[in-house]
This record gives structure tokens, C-alpha cells and sequence, in this order.
């Protein structure tokens, strides 16, 4: 199939609403720029997101995944960090089953105000999951 | 039921129309299944759009809501409350986020930030296809507010709640309360003592029998939410059994062989390991440090009331809010920061303040009377590399008060004031003037310009070129060299971290919006007053804490609040009980029932939080949390891929 | 006296006299506002233009334009290649 | 229905709908009291809902503002007379207050209008419009402003000729010029004023010649010209029309000024200054914006951040006072200015000239006493008698001030005000003294 070469990859962000969702918010705020095929869903905790959605987006046709994790400041307690490090290698599995380049999925944890530090992570891999596409 | 949805597509004003065109997002929409009516309003948050919403819904019966404007954060609950007073269900409304999220974040290319709003609004639009009614849980709050530090904003906190007819738990960390107030002479602009403005405080504060003040207590931990926090209080005992004589008190300390630096002249003097508090500091007794206390048991021996042997205690309280009031630490400069621990000739605002206090007739310094005095300001602030890039507000103003005051007392003496640009600011202004006019010299640099200390063995020398007088390079020699330090957060914040309260930039404690929620958190239930949500003089902090007092207040005012219904849920077919969920689960909200015919979990929802950790580890995907299930999440999905 | 409803201002007008003042703004207002709109039947004008045709001062021109672009009679054109002046036009 | 009184009860009244009186009024709301707020303008929303953005978030002012502006106009516990004065406040005794409150007509049913506009393009008066500052028309039956709450007609009496072609179109018949004055009396327990502050006027400094040379405005204008709801559609000078690019600002216009009786500093001019130059830069990108200053007072959280944001982007900071200003022929204009930094007479020319106009005292408030003394500071501000520790109280125990009416300040330090004065209003209702 012959596809036109892209500017930007298609990526979906998954956020945390009290952490990472407003540092997101917070680069728009201080126009830190990034590609608009980045999209946002955000949940309640990053150690609650289903393997199943994650790969339901490759499915669907976007490029990669990324989840803004709580890190240590998750308000739900400590274990966050741990628990969505174990979903991701459980999604981890599931791209190999279905010969999915694992580094599709990235996870960085996001504070409050890691606005810069988010804009950063996202342009990366916004650059890494390009080489890929267009080879 | 099929949806009948209303789209509202707004134009912030500009702040999102002039990137995203928002009649083509509108034209884009309103073919999508379940959508009865799209629009685009010129400031969806106005009352006449709320007014028109209500209208729309009640005339078409529309059972599903969509606007897309700026951040949730800023506008959900507005538009939840729209739907409720047309008698809609507040969970059959989607929030979609235009603004920060696309046309501020985008506003380089416009093509693409239109693009982005279509598929967020579809998004949304597939989302609120599927939302369903709701109801909030309701939770007991407790009314009682724990109040955490014990300066003038905690103190002035708690009896405001106190005068609500809310019962206070006031928790100070040290042995002693009145804060950095307490350490401070003559306060601008009442010209009152700090001691006197404590004493007056806490003569109040005794009188209140709904006021339990802890000292030499720390939170431990915590557990629980808005309207029941958990929280452990660690009381380190003050050693006394009762009041000692003064007498008896002053021989006890005679006795005690340790000595160490008093934190409290900010190391400029020493004190006892057992010592008493300064006449600006209460309750008026003694305490024990047990830190550096070797046990010898001189000061036992002469008063009765010392009791070493008395254990730290751990206390359980339960309150429905905890209001913030931590404070900050005075900036200390780093050895060799203008001269800094390089010479005894270099000192700190707070330091210099307290010497002022100590000293009458002469202001000795090393056994010289003090004539010039050169005072730097900006000292761990507007720091031009790394470090603090703020302001810290008060330290102008507190500087030229202090040069002021030492003129008053010591009229002999002569201000050299090497400044960045004097902010200050208000009423403050007639401060300045008055120092002008007692003949206090202006000197001014600018970050790429900073004044220079120059230690030398028998003097000291404070240089800068000075932009008042077009660049002239100008030296004063300096008996004394009065570094105006600003202010930083407390070294020890972990108190915050207790409660996850999210740190700005500069990390002070984050309120949700600068402009009009300054003293509440995004942590529920948890409110910030006085300087640990930013650098502020006394009446700020005062207000800010009269502020956040009221906030706590109407979290527990009226002993019920609502909380949100997202929580768990577990598909009973689906679930074969094998304990993954429940070992994940941080809140011990997942528990087996054998009331069917097989054993399945049960949510328990009051405790649940709702956070869906719960979610991934199950291995039959039984779990759903309300409102973010596998349909709802890909239905989304499913919308934001469509090329 | 009756007071029908929609017609109340006759109620006031027999109470309160209208102000000299109001009624000469008032026909000030229709004077220049008809200057304007003729001048702008020939076809589009700058504030400058508009200022030396009329012989009115600059900021007046300014300010009688932009209320009649306000009140939907004129519509903005098209900015000078200097981006400096807009031109002015009638609306349709 | 001429003269007629009505005798009505609140727990209390607060003085003034800006950011402070709104947030005090709700404060006392939603704990249960009974609120009258009483406001002078056509609309609730004070200063702050007239500005474009503010600093140092660069949110648009009426996001923020409308929200609490509906909040405070649907609360069930909140009434609010707009178009309405206090004429005098007595105090009989603790927690009781007689409260007189003149209202002007508006000759408008608000709950029958629906702000349709018709009345507005039938109205055939034009006269400046008070809203924009004078820098474009209104007519005599009009809307205050696109997010005025209420958002109602109004009729200016002033300039109406009765010609009744509003009546005439207007669809739910809310026009009525039968209304009348209404002088209610009020009994409440404890008032709050937050009267907010007054903007000087520049005409009080001729050499900069405002009113004079047109291309000279406030920067109450140029927060109007950067509104969403402008009145030109775009930053113009208001001289000639002319797209500007060599803006100057003048800081310190009416503020640390002796000579003009206002020594104190206003606190906010800087950061707005600064904010609009940012606004600015962003609306006209080939703009040059400098900034004349005495000292750069960028002291709030995140505030002198903002200022280094605004030096990156190119706004130029001049330390210097201004002598002077003359125009030229083509509208532009010379400042004459001391250069600080070195010390020598300089000429600059801009093409328009923004005065950074500080904050005065509204001095409203003393009058509304007539038994007992509201005493002011030496600035007329309300006095604050207890400054430190209580910073609402004022020298009438049981009446309180919010925001601005007690000195310069900005708006998170308004609403933290308010929050303190209703704070200490609702211990007063509670112990009665």
C-alpha cells in the first residue's frame, strides 16, 4: 500500500486527570508546540489502563502509545509506578505476539507541572516512531 | 434509549477560534450519529449560553451534552450543573478539551489544530452515546479540621474555624508556636513586635474550647480522603510534668551541660539542650531536646517537673479537611555567596533582625560598633542562573523597614542599600520614601550587573556599577554586610508529600488556579494558606489563611459530601474469583462473596477510590471502572484513528 | 393618564422633557452618519481618505466609523500593503 | 408607586459586584446567609470582566470571570440590584444594620428581556460608549456589554429623545418608562464593602497630552482594544485608524507621583503593562512594544517569570522617566525621556502611546456613613484598623471591606481579601460582635 510520507506519527497519550493531564494542559498554556495527531485520553490512574485498549489503538491504525504515568505523585498510592510497569510488559507481550514493535508503546512518568519534560518525551518519540513509518 | 445530543462548539473568545475554525468543527459534527443539534458560541461559559443550553435541552429533550471548549479542570462542573438545572443527569454531559489541549498547544498551524478538534469532539461525541445516568455516593465529612503549623496563617486559621463553630486540631512541629512571626521585631505596617501579634493570637487561641493545640507534633501519615482523613499525629513529649518556678526553670538550664546553636536567633547565639522559649514564643514553658539531651539528669534533679522518662505518644484524628499553613524557610545563601561564612562580618536579613532585638545603646557587631551598613537584596531570589527564579515579595520591603527601624534605634548608623529595582510595591511606597528621606544611599544592579563582596582581613568591601549613576563603579566599606535573603520552601515539606500535594516550579505548595482558587489544592479536602503557597507578608498571609479557613470550613459544614460514582464494577459472569484484583487493590475495597453460586468479588463501594487499579491485573477482563469501560474507551479510540 | 403597554415612553415624554443636548447629538449623529455612508457609495476609503473628503478630523472619523461598523452599516476591507490603513465599505 | 418603600431583610449587604463582592457574596451564600449585593454599573463583574487576559496565566479574563459571574447571579441565597446605590448605611446596634438603597430605573423588565437587540438596531441615538472607554458608539436602549450580567437592555435616559421606536419592536414588551426611583430600606447584620478603586486620570498630567493627541490612550483602552469583545476588531490607533508598530508604555502614570497626590505605588500596572506588550507581540508580530519604567515590579507568584518571558520575547525594558510627550504632523509621537542606566536626555518616537494609569481610591464609601466615622487611610482607602492580623476590619465594627477599597491590589489578592472578609463577617454574624 502505497501511503503518502507523514509529517507527524499518530499518537495517543494516555494521562492521568489530577497529574499528568494538567502538565498537558499546562504546555498549551505556555505554547510549547507539538504535532496535533497526538491525542488525548485521560483516566483516573495510568495503573488503570487495560492492555486490550492499548492495542485496540495499534488495531485502529495509530502509530504509537504513550502513557503520561503518575510516577511517585499518583494520589492513589505508591504502587502506581510498579503496577502500570507490569501492564505495560504485559502489553509488551501482546505486541510480540502480533509482531508489534514493542518501542511503539513508551510510558515516562509526568508530574503536575512536567509540561517541558512532556513536550520533550513526545517530540522523541514523535521522531522515533517517524524513522519507522517512513522508512 | 437512543441519544439525542446537543454540541456546543465554543470560540473562547478567540483563544481557541483564532487557531481552530470552529464553524468547520461544528459542520464536521453535526452529521454524527446521535447528534440533534450543534453550535458554536462565542463564550460557552457565559450565562446566556448556560441559559441557552437549559433552554435547548428542555425543548428538544436532549439526553446528552457535548461542549468543546477549554480544559475540564476549568469548566466541568459548570456544565455538569447546566445539565442538572435543565434536569439532566450531570454524567450524561462529556467535556472536550479544544483549548490547552489543541488550539493553544497547536496555535503554529491551524490546519492541524482544526483537524485535531474534529476527532476530539467526535470523541467526545462517541462517549456521551454511551453515557449513562449517575449517582454521586454520599460520604460523612467529619467536622473537624486539622490545621497544620502553628505560624500566623495556622494560627489565625484556627480560630476563624474556631469562630465557625468548627472544631480545630492546630498542629505545630516545633516545641513552640508563633512561626517566623514570633522571630521578627516591629512589623510593618502597624509597627507592632511579632511577639505581641503571637501573644494576641494566642490568647485567643487558649480561650477556645473547640481549639486542641498539638506542639512538638508531627503527621505522620495519612489514610483516607476529603470529608475522613486518617491522619497519625507523633507527639515528641516536652519532658515537663507540670510548670517549674522561673527560678527553678533558669537554675535547671544553668545545670545543663549541652550546648548548641539557637535555631531560633538563626545560629547567632546558643542555647541549652533544655531551654525556654523567648518571651514572643508560647505556651510559656520549657522543653527538652531530646536530640542532643544526654540524659544526665542535672536538670531532673533540681525540678521535680522534669520527667525524663516521658514516651512519645502516636494519636489517631479524623477530620474532613486539613488546611496547609507549613510556612517557608528563610533562604540560606550558599558559603561564599557575597562574602557569606567567609568573613563574621557577613549576615542574613532574619539574622541581622534578631541582632537588632538583642542589642540596645550600640549595635555591636564582633566588639565593634556597626556604622556602615550594606544591605544586598535579591539573595536566593531572581537568581539570573539556576536556582530561584521568583521574587520573593516581602524582602524589599522588609529590608527597608529593618534599615528604617535600625536608624530609629541607632540613629548613628548610615544604609547602603545595593538593590535590584526596589519592588516596593502599594502602600509599602511611603517606606521607601521614608528611607530616602533619613538619607539611606540607592544603589542598583541588574542581573548581568550583581554587586560584588570583597572579604579582606581587616574590611570589607561591597562593590556594583551602579546604574542610578550611568554605570559608575562604586564601592562602600562595610562594618557590616546585611545579605536580604529571601524566601525558599521549608527544607522539610514531607508533610506535603503525605498528601500528595502537587509543588509548583519554584516548589511551593500548587493551588488549582492562581487567579481564583489560591488556596485550594487538587487534592480534595486539602487547602494552602500563608507562605507555603508563595512568598507573602503577614496581612497576606492572614488573609489567605482567612481564605482557606472558610474553604475547609465548607467541606465539612454541612457533615455530607457528595463524591464521585466512578468506581468499580465487576461483570459476575465474566468473574472466576482468583484474588488478583483484591491483592492490587491499595484500598482493601475488593473482597470475595460466596452469595452466588460461585465465588466472585464485590466492590465495596464506599471505600473504592475509583482508581481502576484493579483493571489490568484481572485475567477474565471482569472489571470495568463506570464511565471508562472497554466501550467507552474504544468507541473513543475508534473515533480519534478515522483518517 | 392610560399607559398602554408598548407605547410607555408617551407616559415619560409628559413628565420629563428631552435634553437639548440629546436631541442635538442626536442630529449631529445623522449628519455625519449620512456623510459617511455617501462617501463610501463611491467606494472604499481609508480613515485618511475619509478624513480629507469629509474635511473631518482623523479621530472623529475614527470614531463615527467604528460605531457605524458596529451598528452593521459599514464592513472592514482590506488592509494596505504596509499593513497600516484598512479600507472601509458599505455593507451589503 | 412614587416614592413607595419596601422593607426587606438580609443577613448581609455587600457593597460593590467586582471580583472581591462577588467572591464575597458567595462565600456567605454558600454557607447559608442571605446576601444583598448591591452594585452601581448596569452589570455585576466589576473591573476584571472588561479586561482581555490576565497575567501571569494569560487566561482569557471573561473564562474565568463569566463562570463565577453566573454562580453569583443564580445562587438562591444572592440578590443583586444593579444600577444601584447606597444613599446611607446606619448602625443601631451590634449585628444590626438600616440600609438605605436607591434604585435607578432601568426601563427594562430584566426577567422579560431575552437581549435580543432589536430595541438596540431600532434605537437611532448614538453616544460613546462608556464600556470601550469612549472609543466607539452606543446607542440610548442597549446591552452594557456582549457577557454583562444581567445581560438585559438598558435604557440611558440621558441621551433617549422618547422617540419609542424601541418599544415598538421590541418582541416580550419589557420595555416600561413608567418605572420609577426606588428607595428600599434594608435591615442586615453585617456589611461588606468592596467598592473597588477608581482609575486616574491622566488628564491630570498634561505634558503626556492625553485628550490632546488622540494616538495617547489609557491602558483601560488598550485592554479593550485586546478584548475578545473589542471595540475596533483589531488593535487600531484611535488618531487616525493606523495599524500601530512603535508602541511606548508609560509606567507609573498617576502612581509614586506626589505632584499629582498619589505617592503610592498601584501594584498592578507593571504586570499588566507587561501582559499587554505580550498580547501585543502576539497580535501584531512585527510590533516593537517598549516599556518606560521607574522599577519593574513583577513581585507575585510566577510574576517575575512572566517579566523574563516578556524580555525573551522581545519587549524592550527602558529604565526612564518621561519628560514630555509631543506629537508630530502624521499622528506619531516623541517621548522625551532621562535615559536612567545612563543618566542622559534622550528622544524616542512611537506611534501610539499606552499611559499605564495606576489605581485610586473610591471614595464613595465615607459618604454612605452618616452616625458613625469610616475612617480612611492617608491615601482615602478604607483604613484597615487592624491591618496585620485582621485585615478586613475597618473602624465600624460589623462592617467589612474586600479587595480593592482598602488599597491597590491584584486579583488573587482581592479574592483572598474577600475570602478574609467574609471569613470574619460570618464570625460576626455567629458571635454577634
Amino acid at each position: 500500500m502505497a501511503e503518502k510520507i507523514r509529517k507527524s506519527a499518530k499518537i495517543l497519550v494516555f494521562s492521568t486527570e489530577k497529574i499528568s493531564d494538567p502538565a498537558i494542559d499546562m504546555a498549551g498554556l505556555l505554547k510549547l508546540h507539538y504535532p496535533p495527531t497526538v491525542y488525548t485520553i485521560s483516566v483516573p490512574c495510568s495503573s488503570g489502563i487495560k492492555p486490550r485498549w492499548i492495542m485496540h489503538a495499534y488495531e485502529k491504525g495509530f502509530d504509537g502509545v504513550f502513557i503520561a504515568a503518575d510516577g511517585t505523585d499518583c494520589i492513589f498510592g505508591e504502587s502506581c509506578t510498579e503496577k502500570t510497569g507490569h501492564l505495560v510488559g504485559k502489553t509488551h507481550t501482546m505486541m510480540k505476539q502480533k509482531s508489534i514493535d514493542p518501542a511503539r508503546l513508551k510510558m515516562a512518568a509526568i508530574c503536575s507541572v512536567c509540561s517541558e519534560s512532556f513536550v520533550k518525551q513526545i517530540k522523541g518519540f514523535n521522531e522515533y516512531l517517524l524513522k519507522t513509518i517512513n522508512p | 434509549m437512543k441519544k439525542k445530543l446537543g454540541v456546543y462548539v465554543c470560540h473562547c473568545g478567540g483563544n481557541i477560534s483564532d487557531y481552530v475554525d470552529v464553524e468547520k468543527v461544528k459542520k464536521a459534527i453535526e452529521d454524527e450519529g446521535g447528534v440533534y443539534l450543534a453550535k458554536t458560541t462565542m463564550f460557552a461559559c457565559s450565562d446566556s449560553n448556560q441559559k441557552d443550553m437549559v433552554d435547548d435541552i428542555k425543548r428538544d429533550d436532549l439526553n446528552g451534552i457535548v461542549v468543546a471548549s477549554c480544559s475540564p479542570k476549568l469548566h466541568l462542573t459548570t456544565f455538569r450543573n447546566v445539565s442538572e438545572r435543565a434536569d439532566l443527569n450531570k454524567y450524561n454531559y462529556v467535556h472536550a478539551n479544544i483549548r490547552e489541549q489543541d488550539s493553544w498547544a497547536h496555535s503554529n498551524d491551524k490546519e492541524g489544530a482544526t483537524e485535531k478538534a474534529i476527532r476530539i469532539v467526535k470523541a467526545a461525541i462517541a462517549r456521551a452515546r454511551l453515557a449513562e445516568p449517575l449517582v454521586p455516593n454520599k460520604i460523612v465529612a467529619q467536622k473537624a479540621v486539622a490545621v497544620i503549623g502553628a505560624g500566623v496563617a495556622g494560627m489565625k486559621a484556627a480560630i476563624a474555624l474556631s469562630d465557625m463553630d468548627c472544631p480545630v486540631y492546630l498542629i505545630e512541629r516545633s516545641p513552640f508556636i508563633g512561626g517566623r512571626v514570633a522571630q521578627w521585631g516591629k512589623l510593618f505596617t502597624s509597627n507592632q513586635p511579632g511577639n505581641e501579634l503571637v501573644e494576641g493570637l494566642y490568647n485567643k487561641l487558649i480561650n477556645r474550647k473547640n481549639i486542641t493545640i498539638f506542639t512538638n507534633a508531627e503527621v505522620t501519615s495519612n489514610a483516607g480522603s476529603i470529608g475522613d482523613f486518617k491522619l497519625k499525629v507523633r507527639v515528641t513529649p516536652r519532658y515537663f510534668s507540670g510548670l517549674c518556678s522561673d527560678d527553678q526553670l533558669d537554675k535547671a538550664i544553668e545545670a545543663c551541660p549541652v550546648e548548641v546553636a539557637d535555631e531560633f536567633n538563626f545560629n547567632i547565639t546558643k542555647r541549652k539542650a533544655i531551654y525556654r522559649n523567648t518571651f514572643s514564643q508560647y505556651p510559656q514553658t520549657g522543653v527538652i531536646d531530646m536530640i542532643n539531651c544526654t540524659r544526665c539528669g542535672k536538670c531532673e534533679a533540681i525540678c521535680d517537673k522534669i520527667d525524663l522518662s516521658q514516651k512519645e505518644e502516636v494519636l489517631d484524628l479524623q477530620v474532613g479537611s486539613v488546611l496547609m499553613a507549613t510556612g517557608f524557610d528563610p533562604y540560606t545563601p550558599e558559603a561564599g555567596e557575597y562574602g557569606y561564612q567567609e568573613t563574621n562580618r557577613v549576615v542574613t536579613l532574619p539574622q541581622f533582625a534578631r541582632m537588632i532585638e538583642m542589642s540596645d545603646k550600640k549595635l555591636m557587631h564582633n566588639g565593634k560598633e556597626v556604622k556602615n551598613i550594606a544591605y544586598i537584596y535579591c539573595v536566593g531570589s531572581r537568581q539570573p542562573e539556576g536556582g530561584n527564579t521568583y521574587c520573593s515579595r516581602y524582602c524589599c520591603t522588609s529590608a527597608i523597614h529593618t534599615s528604617v527601624e535600625v536608624k530609629k534605634k541607632f540613629p548613628k548608623v548610615y544604609n547602603y542599600h545595593f538593590t535590584r529595582g526596589i519592588r516596593t510595591y502599594g502602600k509599602q511606597e511611603q517606606l521607601y520614601a521614608e528611607s530616602l528621606k533619613q538619607g539611606d544611599i540607592y544603589l542598583q544592579g541588574d542581573e548581568d550587573n550583581l554587586p560584588e563582596v570583597v572579604v579582606q582581613e581587616k574590611k570589607t568591601l561591597v562593590k556594583v556599577n551602579d546604574i542610578l549613576s550611568a554605570g559608575r563603579a562604586i564601592e562602600v566599606e562595610a562594618d557590616l554586610v546585611v545579605l536580604v535573603t529571601g524566601m525558599v520552601p521549608r527544607a522539610d515539606n514531607s508533610v506535603g508529600s503525605l498528601f500528595k500535594l502537587p509543588k509548583g516550579r519554584d516548589n511551593f505548595f500548587n493551588e488549582i488556579h492562581i487567579k481564583l482558587r489560591t488556596v485550594e489544592t487538587f487534592i480534595d479536602g486539602v487547602t494552602i494558606a500563608g507562605s507555603c503557597q508563595s512568598p507573602k507578608n503577614v496581612m497576606e498571609s492572614v488573609n489567605s489563611a482567612l481564605a482557606a479557613a472558610a474553604k475547609s470550613y465548607s467541606y465539612v459544614s454541612k457533615g455530607e459530601l457528595e463524591t464521585e460514582p466512578v468506581i468499580a464494577e465487576v461483570d459476575e459472569a465474566l468473574c472466576t474469583w482468583c484474588d488478583a484484583c483484591s491483592t492490587a487493590c491499595p484500598f482493601d475495597a475488593i473482597s470475595m462473596s460466596n452469595d452466588k453460586e460461585k465465588a466472585i468479588a464485590v466492590i465495596n463501594n464506599a471505600v473504592c477510590k475509583g482508581c481502576g487499579m484493579c483493571l489490568p491485573v484481572c485475567p477474565t477482563d471482569a472489571l470495568n471502572l463506570i464511565a471508562y469501560s472497554n466501550k467507552e474507551i474504544e468507541s473513543m479510540i475508534d473515533a480519534l484513528a478515522v483518517d | 393618564m392610560e399607559i398602554e403597554k408598548g407605547k410607555t415612553f408617551k407616559y415619560l415624554k409628559e413628565k420629563r422633557e428631552v435634553s437639548q443636548q440629546a436631541k442635538d447629538g442626536l442630529k449631529e449623529f445623522n449628519r455625519i452618519k449620512k456623510a459617511i455612508l455617501d462617501a463610501l457609495k463611491e467606494g472604499e476609503l481609508t480613515v485618511i481618505q475619509l478624513s480629507e473628503k469629509l474635511n473631518m478630523p482623523r479621530p472623529e472619523v475614527v470614531y463615527y466609523l467604528m460605531s457605524l461598523v458596529k451598528y452593521g452599516f459599514v464592513a472592514t476591507g482590506e488592509v494596505d500593503d504596509m499593513d497600516e490603513y484598512f479600507t472601509y465599505k458599505i455593507k451589503q | 408607586m412614587n416614592g413607595a418603600t419596601n422593607h426587606l431583610n438580609f443577613d448581609a449587604v455587600v457593597v460593590g459586584g467586582g471580583v472581591a463582592g462577588g467572591e464575597a457574596a458567595l462565600n456567605l451564600a454558600s454557607n447559608g446567609y442571605k446576601v444583598l449585593l448591591v452594585e452601581k454599573e448596569l452589570s455585576i463583574g466589576g473591573k476584571m470582566i472588561m479586561l482581555s487576559k490576565v497575567f501571569p496565566t494569560l487566561d482569557c479574563a471573561a473564562c474565568i470571570t463569566t463562570p463565577k459571574v453566573s454562580e453569583i447571579s443564580r445562587h438562591p441565597n444572592i440578590t443583586i440590584y444593579t444600577g444601584s446605590e447606597i444613599s446611607n448605611i446606619n448602625k443601631i446596634a451590634e449585628n444590626n444594620f438600616e440600609v438605605t438603597v436607591v434604585k435607578q430605573p432601568r426601563y427594562v423588565v430584566v426577567e422579560d428581556c431575552t437581549a435580543c437587540q432589536l430595541c438596540e438596531q431600532a434605537c437611532p441615538v448614538s453616544v460613546p460608549d462608556q464600556y470601550q472607554y469612549n472609543m466607539v458608539g452606543r446607542k440610548a436602549a442597549f446591552i452594557p456589554f456582549s457577557i454583562a450580567s444581567p445581560k438585559a437592555a438598558a435604557i440611558d435616559i440621558e441621551s433617549c429623545v422618547l422617540c419609542g421606536a424601541c418599544e415598538k419592536v421590541c418582541p416580550t414588551h419589557c420595555i416600561d418608562f413608567t418605572q420609577e426611583v426606588q428607595t428600599l430600606q434594608i435591615d442586615t447584620k453585617t456589611v461588606i464593602l468592596a467598592t473597588g478603586f477608581k482609575l486616574f486620570d491622566p488628564l491630570m498630567i498634561p505634558r503626556y497630552g492625553f485628550g490632546m493627541y488622540k494616538n495617547v490612550i489609557t491602558s483601560m483602552q488598550m485592554e479593550r482594544e485586546l478584548a475578545p469583545t473589542r471595540p475596533f476588531n483589531t488593535v487600531l490607533r484611535p488618531g487616525d485608524g493606523k495599524v500601530p508598530d512603535k508602541i511606548a508604555y508609560v509606567l507609573c502614570t498617576g502612581s509614586r507621583d506626589a505632584t499629582v497626590g498619589n505617592p503610592i505605588c498601584s501594584q498592578i500596572c507593571c504586570m499588566y503593562s507587561i501582559k499587554q506588550a505580550q498580547l501585543l507581540m502576539g497580535a501584531l508580530p512585527m510590533a516593537d512594544v517598549t516599556i518606560y519604567y521607574i522599577n519593574i515590579r513583577s513581585f507575585g507568584k510566577g510574576f517575575e517569570e512572566f517579566y523574563q518571558q516578556a524580555k525573551g520575547m522581545g519587549v524592550n525594558f527602558v529604565k526612564g522617566k518621561i519628560g514630555k510627550i509631543s506629537e508630530q504632523d502624521n499622528g506619531n509621537l516623541t517621548l522625551r525621556y532621562e535615559d536612567i542606566n545612563e543618566g542622559i536626555l534622550k528622544e524616542a518616537d512611537h506611534d501610539m502611546v499606552i499611559l499605564s494609569v495606576g489605581v485610586l481610591p473610591n471614595k464613595d464609601a465615607s459618604a454612605f456613613f452618616s452616625q458613625d466615622e469610616l475612617q480612611l487611610d492617608p491615601y482615602n482607602f478604607i483604613y484597615q484598623t487592624d491591618e496585620l492580623v485582621s485585615p478586613a476590619r475597618t473602624s465600624i465594627p460589623g462592617v467589612f471591606v474586600a479587595g480593592t477599597a482598602s488599597g491597590p491590589m491584584d486579583i488573587p489578592d482581592s479574592i483572598l481579601s474577600a475570602g478574609s472578609a467574609s471569613s470574619e463577617a460570618i464570625s460576626y454574624l455567629i458571635n454577634g460582635q
